[in-house]
């Protein structure tokens, strides 16, 4: 469905290049939930940002190609996405690509009603009177568990967890082939994260697209994730399905991450922390990236980075010790 | 503070201009001796009078025989004194009242903002010109502070919102919890962090007077004493009919020189609103 | 009980307007009296100069017109009598200079050209300023954008007055293509016929023209600034993902949101604009009150200054109120702050 | 008589008015009649857990006496903190110390770091010499697993946030306070870093006797730490008792939602049940606050939820619930 091949985004500012994403590539299966998971400043949110073409100067997207060929069909004969004209992106945009802002921010227009702000991305990209837009979004707001009379209120009469349902109708008001959700539950209360995680779920069913979801809570990829997509200071460490991840992680930055979970299972063990601090992207450590914080890093870790490889079908790591790394696991 | 200058180059280019101004104001006795050796600039009859601007009169001379460059360095000097002397005290007020009103908060803060407000939307100048036209004689001081009762009111709107903003921040309260009394946390705490919107403040509240001593100037009703201001010499050039009459350097120099001035108080202020203000910030990629 | 939160809004804002007014009142009623120097005194000596000899008795002329002008006996009293003849009967006292006929005459003669000159200028200075500084903003890389943003900084330090030297010795000097002041020609009759409107309208135009052309600078500065802070709001990003015409974004997003801190800055600058508007009708000699002000000043007519101070504190608060109430319309926010 | 309780909060009630002005009236009830004890004898490790709007930042804030309650009191070795002189609030401070949420807004940007640290010492009169204040600092820093060099001397814009609330326990470990107030000091920093701040509050509880009230909107960081548990549900305290007891046979049906709806950190184990559709919907309704306020969220709500609040109901010594249910 989607091929992103060797992404990289640079913020310029006066003290350098922040290099936030660094050399990208995975591949996104078609209807399926991606989860991307990785702390904050892995470079995580910036790499959706570039999916979605949102990346204002001083951040420029230097190198990479985003190959959906299912997408462009209908608008022009490139295939990625990248070297689209922004006239060509803007027709795919909200019909074939949607968006699910973060929980946290105001994403909605303080000054429009909920009701035009959803009919105005219908108008733009399909021809259908108002009323029967109006009608569609009665229907939208239905489908996320929101009453008819919300269509009417204002942003700032609704609280966080509706705002959130708000966003996610307004995603699939167009059917769209893909939508990315960037932290669509950061900030939002536990039992409001649910409702709205099964809410995409049940339409990712409803409407056969694919989702990309992108957390730094891994159990919320445990809960709704069908593969992941481990991310650490602007690159990828390891791909695989979810049961892979969490059953047998390979590199040993996702043990890591996967030993930081508290859990509330009965027994209660000590929970391990990953030591020193996430490095800044104004200068990466060389070698491999993670090798400062490594556990069980070498000397080939320090100068060498490791390529990602494919060791099983659709399972991908980028580290040299691969196998010492799985047998920790046993 | 040098750091401020790389961040925003309207800031910078607004202290630079400015820093020209105040310069060639305290340089002003070396330029007149330079100019018109150490005669008055303001005695009447010591030069011909109406020149045209030439090598020794740079800008030719006025009605009375005065030479205009150097009336011009004076004025200046008069103009940015009264401006800054309004400004401070205004500042000062406004610092006051800002911090009692933003930091206490409460029934205060609800009558204080009222004031504000008031004295904010009242037109400054038509009060003003009657006070001025009530007191026939009051020296550069008086007109100072009369300007500065009526520019205060931007300031405090300002240092009320940044103080209210600050209070909320989580370092006052561990202040606070630590021990540290009302005064420590507001000197040691807040005021640190106040410095670039004092800048502001005392920006819009200097070039408010110097503009509102300027229209009082054009109408006739300014300090009187021994003085020369920009604001006079545009009345003067203008009563002269210079503009009519094709003497353009009487009226455009002052003209000019206030402008210069205006034009650098805004920069500062919105160098510093640029810089200070946090959601600019994410535009310019601060 | 759903109380209404619009009305609460707008009964408040009527409120403050009432207190505004008698705040600004006594602010000025006790400036004046604060200030040494008495007024009447002051006119009875100017008199004597002018006339050079000494008035018999002055002293008794003087005590008797502080009397009929409620200006003796202890302060709170003169309050009384103050606020009595101000605000309740609009009588501002007999004006000085053409005796006895009461100040608000000639005020109220002059009140509608300031409006109508004023008002005219200030709403196309704003729009003017508000379409240009959203462009400006929106367009806010390219060098032209950024060349004419320095250029309007510039022109927004202009004030109105040296504007107005400027539109008159060009145009009505030199070129003489506009009449040199006034603002009508004395010889047409008085009357809505067309050949009178023509005549002010000729007669307006560069005072209007020197308002606008300065104070629009400033709102396209302060515009600009505005719709350059809001391209960095979250919605801003959320629209353009939703795949937006750029129109649409800027109409709907960008200038509706950047419009009530405009109100509110023109609320606010209100007070300003009148200043520019007294000095730009002395030089064009326009009718209106701020030439009337000028004009009373020279003759030391004090019952017309301060009813002009007075009158212009009512118009700048009316309009204040105005703008008041007609931000629930542009914001829904505001007003309804309260039930969220 | 048992051991005066070092803390007691008794009925504990905050309300803020919304809308002032001749018509605007209604208010929000942050904090409703919340009440609990921590005793004196040994350290406890009080977690209070609770979603946004539950009142329990203005429950810490009401401890801390940075706000004032609009009723009930909050009592120190049994008195009435808002009756302390000059000198008692000096004593208070030391005793009670404080790790703020936000780990950028903690630090005057205007300072280095060093300054956190030097404040408490000069103030509370910890160090009688300039190097002694040297010596403590850079204990309390080994105390924290940091290494001095890396942060002193620095601003806090050069430090992550995992590193800035270490400081904050460097600064409580120079005090030696009886009792920590944590208001969410993890949820902001990066998961691998949680760890390290956990295990030091419960190094500090064991070794240093400090007893601590955590306050999450994460049970799961609250099931971790142990210790005793308090649910807090807009403002009313819905259920409280042992760690283990309430989050492993939760009684309120509020607390039954939040224990469902932690996502458990393994994709065998998916979610079998349907989320409440109405979770979302709850928005305070400013009026009084008569009967249970989960009861329009519900499923089980009476008739008699609706009438009055349900009073705390002692199931077993180690655990308690507010719930006609139960009675």
């Amino acid at each position: 469905m989607l091929e992103i091949r060797d992404v990289r985004v640079h913020y310029h500012s006066v003290r350098g290049d922040y290099r936030v994403v660094d050399g990208v590539s995975f591949s996104v299966h078609p209807n399926e939930i991606l989860g991307i998971a990785g702390e904050s400043g892995c470079g995580k949110s910036t790499l959706v940002e570039a999916l979605l073409r949102l990346i204002v100067p001083p951040g420029t997207v230097d190198t990479g190609q985003v190959l959906a060929p299912a997408l462009t069909a209908g608008t022009s004969d490139k295939s990625d996405l990248l070297s689209l004209s922004e006239e060509e992106f803007r027709q795919l945009r909200w019909k074939n690509i949607s968006y699910i802002p973060q929980g946290s921010m105001n994403a909605l227009n303080p000054v429009m009603k909920i009701e035009d702000q959803i009919i105005d991305a219908i108008l733009t990209h399909d021809t259908i009177t108002r009323a029967k837009a109006q009608r569609r979004v009665g229907e939208l707001l239905q489908t996320v568990g929101l009453s008819q009379h919300v269509a009417k209120l204002y942003p700032h009469e609704l609280s966080g967890g509706m705002k959130q349902r708000v966003a996610i109708a307004a995603s699939i008001a167009l059917q769209p082939d893909l939508i990315i959700a960037d932290e669509p539950t950061t900030a939002l209360d536990v039992t409001i994260q649910k409702m709205i995680l099964q809410t995409l779920k049940r339409l990712k069913q409803a409407l056969g697209c694919t989702i990309i979801v992108v957390s730094h809570d891994m159990p919320v990829h445990a809960q709704i994730a069908d593969r992941l997509v481990i991310m650490y200071a602007g690159r990828v460490m390891e791909i695989g399905s979810v049961y892979d991840i969490f059953g047998e992680p390979l590199h040993p930055y996702t043990r890591g991450l996967i030993a930081t979970i508290p859990s509330i299972a009965k027994e209660r063990k000590r929970l391990a922390g990953i030591p020193g601090a996430s490095p800044s992207p104004l200068a990466w450590p060389g070698g491999c990236r993670f090798h400062p914080r490594c556990s069980i890093a070498a000397t080939i870790c320090q100068n060498e980075e490791p390529e990602l490889r494919e060791v099983r079908p659709g399972r991908f790591v980028a580290c040299h010790l691969v196998e010492t790394a799985a047998s920790l696991n046993a | 503070m040098r750091s401020l200058f790389l961040r925003s180059r309207l800031f910078a280019v607004g202290v630079l201009i400015l820093g020209l101004l105040i310069l060639i104001a305290l340089l002003q006795p070396f330029i007149n001796r330079l100019l018109i050796g150490n005669t008055d600039p303001l005695a009447m009859g010591t030069f011909d009078t109406m020149l045209e601007p030439s090598r020794e009169h740079l800008l030719g001379t006025d009605k009375w025989g005065r030479d205009w460059a150097a009336l011009l360095v004076l004025g200046l000097r008069y103009s940015l004194v009264i401006g800054f002397l309004s400004g401070t005290v205004a500042t000062l007020i406004s610092v006051i009242l800002g911090f009692v009103s933003g930091y206490k908060g409460g029934r205060l803060d609800s009558v204080l903002r009222t004031l504000t407000d008031m004295v904010l939307v009242i037109p400054a100048l038509p009060i003003l010109i009657t006070v001025a036209a009530y007191i026939k004689f009051f020296s550069i001081v008086a007109m100072a502070l009369l300007l500065a009762l009526f520019s205060w009111a931007f300031g405090m709107r300002t240092i009320r919102a940044q103080v209210l903003s600050l209070r909320a921040r989580p370092y006052v309260d561990l202040a606070r919890v630590s021990n540290l009394n009302d005064m420590q946390i507001i000197f040691e705490e807040l005021v640190p962090n106040l410095l670039p919107f004092l800048g502001v403040a005392l920006a819009s509240s200097t070039a408010v007077a110097i503009l509102a001593e300027t229209g009082l100037e054009l109408i006739g009703v300014g300090p009187g004493g021994n003085i020369i201001t920009l604001g006079l010499m545009v009345n003067f050039a203008q009563s002269w009919g210079s503009l009519a009459l094709g003497y353009y350097a009487l009226l455009f120099a002052p003209v000019v020189a206030l402008i210069l001035i205006f034009v650098s108080m805004n920069l500062i202020n919105m160098g510093l609103e640029e810089v200070f203000n946090p959601r600019l910030k994410r535009v310019t990629g601060g | 009980m759903k109380n209404h939160p619009v009305l609460t809004y707008v009964v408040k804002r009527i409120a403050l307007y009432i207190l505004t007014i008698w705040g600004a009142f006594t602010i000025a009623f006790f400036f004046f009296h604060s200030v040494p120097g008495d007024p009447i005194g002051a006119y009875v000596r100017s008199m004597e100069q002018r006339y050079g000899q000494r008035i018999q008795d002055s002293e008794q002329i003087i005590q008797a017109w502080r009397k009929s002008m409620g200006l003796d006996g202890p302060l709170w009293y003169q309050y009384l009598q103050y606020l009595d003849h101000v605000l309740l009967h609009f009588d501002l006292g007999p004006s000085f200079v053409n005796f006895p006929t009461p100040a608000q005459k000639y005020i109220f003669e002059a009140m509608p050209w300031t409006v109508g000159l004023l008002g005219l200028a200030t709403v196309i200075s704003w729009v003017l300023g508000f379409i240009f500084g959203g462009i400006l903003g929106w367009k806010r890389d390219s060098p032209v954008a950024s060349g004419v943003t320095g250029l309007s900084l510039v022109f927004s330090q202009v004030q109105p007055y040296f504007m107005a030297l400027a539109l008159l010795s060009l145009f009505a000097w030199k070129l003489a293509l506009f009449p040199r002041r006034g603002a009508f020609d004395p010889s047409i009759p008085k009357a809505f016929t067309w050949q009178f409107i023509l005549s002010v309208i000729q007669h307006g135009t560069l005072p209007a023209l020197s308002l606008v052309l300065t104070t629009a600078f400033g709102w396209v500065i302060s515009t600009r600034a505005m719709v350059v802070s809001i391209l960095g709001e979250d919605y801003l990003i959320y629209a353009k993902a939703k795949g937006l015409k750029g129109s649409a974004i800027l109409r709907n997003y960008v200038l509706r949101n950047a419009m009530l801190p405009q109100i509110t800055g023109l609320a606010i600058s209100l007070g300003f604009i009148l200043n520019g508007a007294i000095l730009v009708e002395t030089i064009f000699q326009y009718p209106g009150m701020g030439f009337l002000l000028t004009n009373s000043i020279s003759q030391l007519d004090y019952n017309t200054v301060q009813g002009i101070m007075l009158l212009s504190i009512v118009l700048v608060m009316t309009a204040t109120l105005l703008l008041d109430l007609l931000m629930p319309l542009i914001d829904p926010r505001v007003g309804r702050q309260g039930s969220a | 008589m048992p051991a005066t309780p070092l803390l007691e909060v008794d009925s504990l009630t905050q309300v803020f008015a919304i809308g002032r002005g001749i018509f605007g009236h209604g208010e929000i009830r942050a904090v409703d009649n919340v009440s609990f004890s921590l005793s004196g004898e040994r350290p406890t490790m009080l977690t209070m857990v609770g979603e946004s709007g539950s009142g329990k930042t203005t429950i810490a804030r009401c401890i801390l006496g940075l706000t004032a309650p609009t009723k009930g009191e909050v009592r120190y070795r049994g008195k009435n903190i808002a009756t302390f002189s000059g000198k008692e609030w000096q004593a208070y401070r030391k005793e009670v110390q404080v790790v703020f949420q936000d780990p950028y807004g903690t630090y005057n940007p205007v300072y280095k770091i060093d300054r956190v640290l030097q404040v408490p010492i000069r103030r509370f009169r910890l160090a009688r010499s300039r190097d002694e204040e040297e010596e403590k600092i850079l204990e309390a820093l080994r105390a924290v697993e940091l290494r001095p060099d890396d942060v002193l001397g620095r601003y806090p814009h050069q430090l992550s946030g995992g590193e800035r609330q270490r400081i904050m326990l460097a600064r409580i470990y120079l005090m030696h306070p009886q009792l920590i107030i944590a208001d969410e000091p993890v949820s902001m920093i990066d998961v691998s870093l949680r760890a390290a701040f956990l295990n030091i509050l419960l190094s500090f509880e064991q070794e240093y006797g400090m007893s601590c009230i955590f306050i999450t909107h994460d049970l799961a960081v609250g099931y971790y730490l142990g210790g005793r548990i308090i649910i807090l549900c807009q403002g009313t305290i819905v259920e409280s008792g042992d760690m283990d007891a309430v989050v492993h046979d939760p009684l309120h049906p509020y607390s039954q939602a939040l224990v469902a709806s932690v996502p458990p950190p393994d994709p065998r184990m998916r979610w079998s049940d349907e989320a409440d559709m109405r979770a979302g919907e709850l928005r305070r309704v400013s009026g009084l606050a008569q009967g249970c306020v989960f009861r329009d969220r519900c499923a089980r709500a009476m008739p008699r939820c609706a009438e009055s609040p349900p009073p705390m109901i002692k199931i077993s010594d180690q655990h308690e619930v507010a719930c006609y249910l139960y009675e």
